[in-house]
């Protein structure tokens, strides 16, 4: 089972930043193991965040992007106790959805 | 060196900006007389080594003994004493005693190949296997070519370092002899000897040289 | 304020840029304290500081105990605080012991746990993973604290002079020793400056970052870790887990940082 | 998130990757309904291919695009990138690396409430350019920039 995320939301000046930190191996595919074995892709692919219930980003991503990902990005509008709600599925199907409150 | 000045002083204009640096205080100092302290002298010390490390892979136990140079040279206080000034020379004299030519006299060798053992900072660690050709970890330490910029500052930079010098024999005998045993020049060196100890082969040796010498090389272009 | 100053630090890259061609060696130092300072923005190292929350309070071992009432020093249960005055002497072991080494005694008295297992394991074996990562939790609650380790037992002493002398103890086929690449001031290894660990302010760079979240290999590494790897890297046999060796290296780098403020855990590249 | 944005989308990836566009439903049949993972454009090599793949066609160089980040990365493991646009209506961010085995790293899809500019971590696996993509009402620009990517450490 996936590990939690850590997500950070503050709301400030009527701008809600937020910042999540993911736990996930990401592997590329392009990677040999000691025996010489492809080690196969593994990576989260589409992400999504909810802040008080409405979807405000959806990502796509490739095997690029770095292991235990961290993003961070600022939506307009949102309050101290609302609920950030973020979710990823990765390429072997695997899911997670961890939640936070705005601070 | 005024590259190293320059260095530090960048890096502590970054420094006093992250944080408010208040000045600590000095830790305790070595005592004067080359002793450790009063808890860690040799049999306290050599108990804690010998329970403390533990044979992984090819580096074993035994690389803990010291030879009479590593000994001296492990003492900063006693190392440069006026009391250890005839042992010096016999140890410089010992090291340099331990330098081999090549049988067929030739000292240099294909810079490409050169380049890429310096730039190898692999062997002879527990992680590495025995019989694997030992990298030079050359740039760890020194400045080469100017294409590289990822390059250590602890030896001099050798960027133009045949160039300066030229390729007589001199200098060419010079060369090999300090890739193959720093310690015959400077005994307390902070350069692995090389070939005295192992680490490369004489065909290894010979590629550094031309590194640094042939005009051809990155090094003196 | 971290973008703040980074926009700061990337302005320093461009005007070291401007200055032209002199400066290429401070272009790249500059350029990297850029990256450095763009790191510490969303360090992974608070995933696994979650995660040993979650282990020390979790029961476990024969006794199915937790190990909430462990004493690092301030007292059973005080985790606040501890790690900075980390090692230290410890009446119930009549030892010096570092965080991890006191870990263990902590598995071994609350919780019943053989330790002989967890100190053989491997760094990447889940054995290890729960010490890395209640050496991410327990440091973190010595964040923005002042260093504050103790030398007044002999004890403590006898640690870090033993430590001290580890330090310039120059061995093995490369003539390595701590002080080879650490015993001078302003100096790199390829790009990473060396700090000079017999100052306190080159000893506080490296002890008040460490445990650190490693961005080369994506893992969290606690002080154990890091210090086994230096002697790995440095030819010397392997510095079996919270033995006297591993402390006193660590007294030595704790004692010489006295005052410092522990930014832990860090990131690393 | 616009929804006839988004199908316009789906479209220029049928158009664009053939015969694969059944792949690219097949992740959208995922019950958490994300967008649809477009696994043409993460699979394409070159940055054109991956315009192709997004339906960006030859999208132009524009100074409202910025890529903040270190001109040297100490590790290609993890380089930070924040990428801001200045467009109005910005709907897209995506980053890319040229010399990656596969040029595009993520894409962004932000609604209006989002301001446009994020910050994530990518691997590069050499020194290169990279680039960021924005589509800002219904059009794609871009701005370089080269990162170093140097050797760190002491080891092998």
């Amino acid at each position: 089972m996936a590990n939690p995320m850590k997500i950070r939301a503050a709301n400030k000046d009527g701008v809600t930043e937020i910042k999540v930190l993911m736990n996930h191996e990401m592997e590329t595919g392009q990677r040999k193991d000691s025996s010489g074995a492809v080690i196969p892709a593994w990576y989260i692919n589409e992400v999504k965040v909810e802040l008080a219930g409405k979807t405000v980003m959806t990502a796509e991503w490739g095997p690029s992007v770095s292991k235990n990902p961290y993003m961070a990005f600022k939506v307009k509008g949102g309050k101290a106790g609302d609920k950030v709600v973020c979710s990823w599925t990765d390429n072997k199907g695997d899911k997670r959805t961890d939640e936070a409150t705005v601070s | 060196m005024t590259f190293n000045k320059k260095t530090t002083v960048a890096l502590s204009l970054v420094a006093a900006m992250t944080a408010a640096g208040t000045a600590l205080a000095a830790p305790p100092a070595l005592p004067k007389d080359g002793s450790w302290g009063p808890g860690a002298g040799n049999a306290t010390f050599d108990a804690m080594m010998q329970s403390g490390f533990q044979t992984r892979g090819i580096a074993n136990v035994e690389r803990l003994k010291q030879d009479p140079t590593q000994e001296l040279c492990s003492n900063p206080v006693t190392a440069y004493s006026e009391k250890n000034a005839k042992l010096r020379e016999q140890l410089q004299a010992a090291n340099e005693a331990t330098i081999k030519y090549p049988a067929d006299g030739k000292l240099m060798g294909d810079w490409k190949n050169g380049e890429k053992i310096a730039q190898s900072g692999k062997g002879l660690t527990w992680s590495d296997k025995a019989g694997e050709a030992n990298g030079g970890n050359c740039y760890n330490c020194h400045q080469i070519t100017k294409k590289e910029l990822s390059y250590g500052t602890i030896g001099p930079s050798l960027y133009n370092y045949g160039k300066l010098r030229g390729n007589s024999e001199e200098i060419v005998k010079y060369t090999w002899g300090k890739i193959y045993n720093a310690k015959a020049t400077n005994l307390c060196s902070l350069m692995p000897r090389a070939g005295a100890m192992g680490v490369l082969t004489e065909a290894q040796i010979r590629d550094l040289v031309a590194l640094l010498l042939d005009p051809e090389s990155p090094v003196n272009q | 304020m971290r973008s703040q100053h980074l926009k700061a630090t990337l302005l320093i890259t461009a005007a070291a840029f401007a200055v032209g061609a002199q400066a290429q060696q401070d272009s790249t130092t500059a350029g990297i304290e850029a990256y450095r300072e763009a790191l510490q923005d969303g360090n992974p190292a608070d995933l696994y500081v979650d995660s040993g929350a979650e282990i020390w309070k979790k029961k476990a071992g024969p006794k199915d105990a937790s190990l909430e009432k462990c004493d690092l020093g301030l007292g059973p249960g005080k985790v606040k605080g501890a790690y900075a005055q980390l090692p230290r002497y410890f009446k119930d072991t009549n030892k010096v012991q570092d965080l991890e080494s006191r870990l263990l005694t902590c598995m071994e008295k609350l919780q019943g746990v053989d330790t002989a297992p967890i100190i053989k394991a491997g760094f990447n074996s889940p054995q290890k993973a729960d010490l890395v990562a209640l050496s991410a939790y327990v440091s973190s609650e010595s964040k923005g604290m002042k260093v504050k380790v103790s030398l007044a037992h002999p004890k403590e002493k006898q640690m870090y002079d033993l430590g001290r002398r580890l330090f310039y103890y120059e061995a093995g086929q490369y003539d390595f020793a701590c002080a080879t690449c650490h015993g001078q001031e302003g100096k790199r290894i390829r790009l990473q400056d060396l700090p000079y660990i017999p100052s306190a302010e080159g000893a506080a760079k490296g002890w008040t970052t460490w445990p650190a979240y490693r961005v080369s290999s994506g893992q969290m590494w606690s002080m154990q870790w890091r210090i086994n790897d230096c002697f790995r890297q440095q030819r010397f046999p392997e510095p079996i887990y919270a033995s006297d060796v591993t402390i006193a290296i660590s007294s030595f780098m704790a004692g010489n940082s006295n005052g410092a403020v522990m930014q832990t855990p860090g990131i690393k590249r | 998130m616009n929804t006839n944005t988004k199908r316009f989308d789906r479209r220029q990836i049928l158009k664009a990757a053939g015969g694969l566009g059944i792949m690219a439903f097949g992740a959208s049949m995922s019950p958490m309904a994300f967008a649809a993972w477009n696994k043409a454009a993460f699979e394409a090599k070159s940055l054109s291919d991956v315009y192709g793949a997004l339906g960006a066609g030859s999208p132009s160089n524009s100074g409202d695009v910025q890529i903040i980040a270190s001109d040297i990365a100490e590790n290609g493991a993890v380089v930070p990138i924040q990428a801001v646009s200045k467009l109005a209506n910005t709907e897209q961010i995506s980053i890319l690396v040229e010399k990656n085995p596969s040029a595009l790293v993520c894409l962004f899809n932000l609604t209006a409430d989002v301001l446009p500019e994020v910050t994530t971590r990518i691997k590069m696996g050499q020194t290169s350019n990279v680039t960021v993509l924005v589509k800002a009402g219904g059009k794609y620009y871009t701005a370089t920039k080269e990162i170093k990517v140097t050797l760190g450490g002491c080891g092998g």
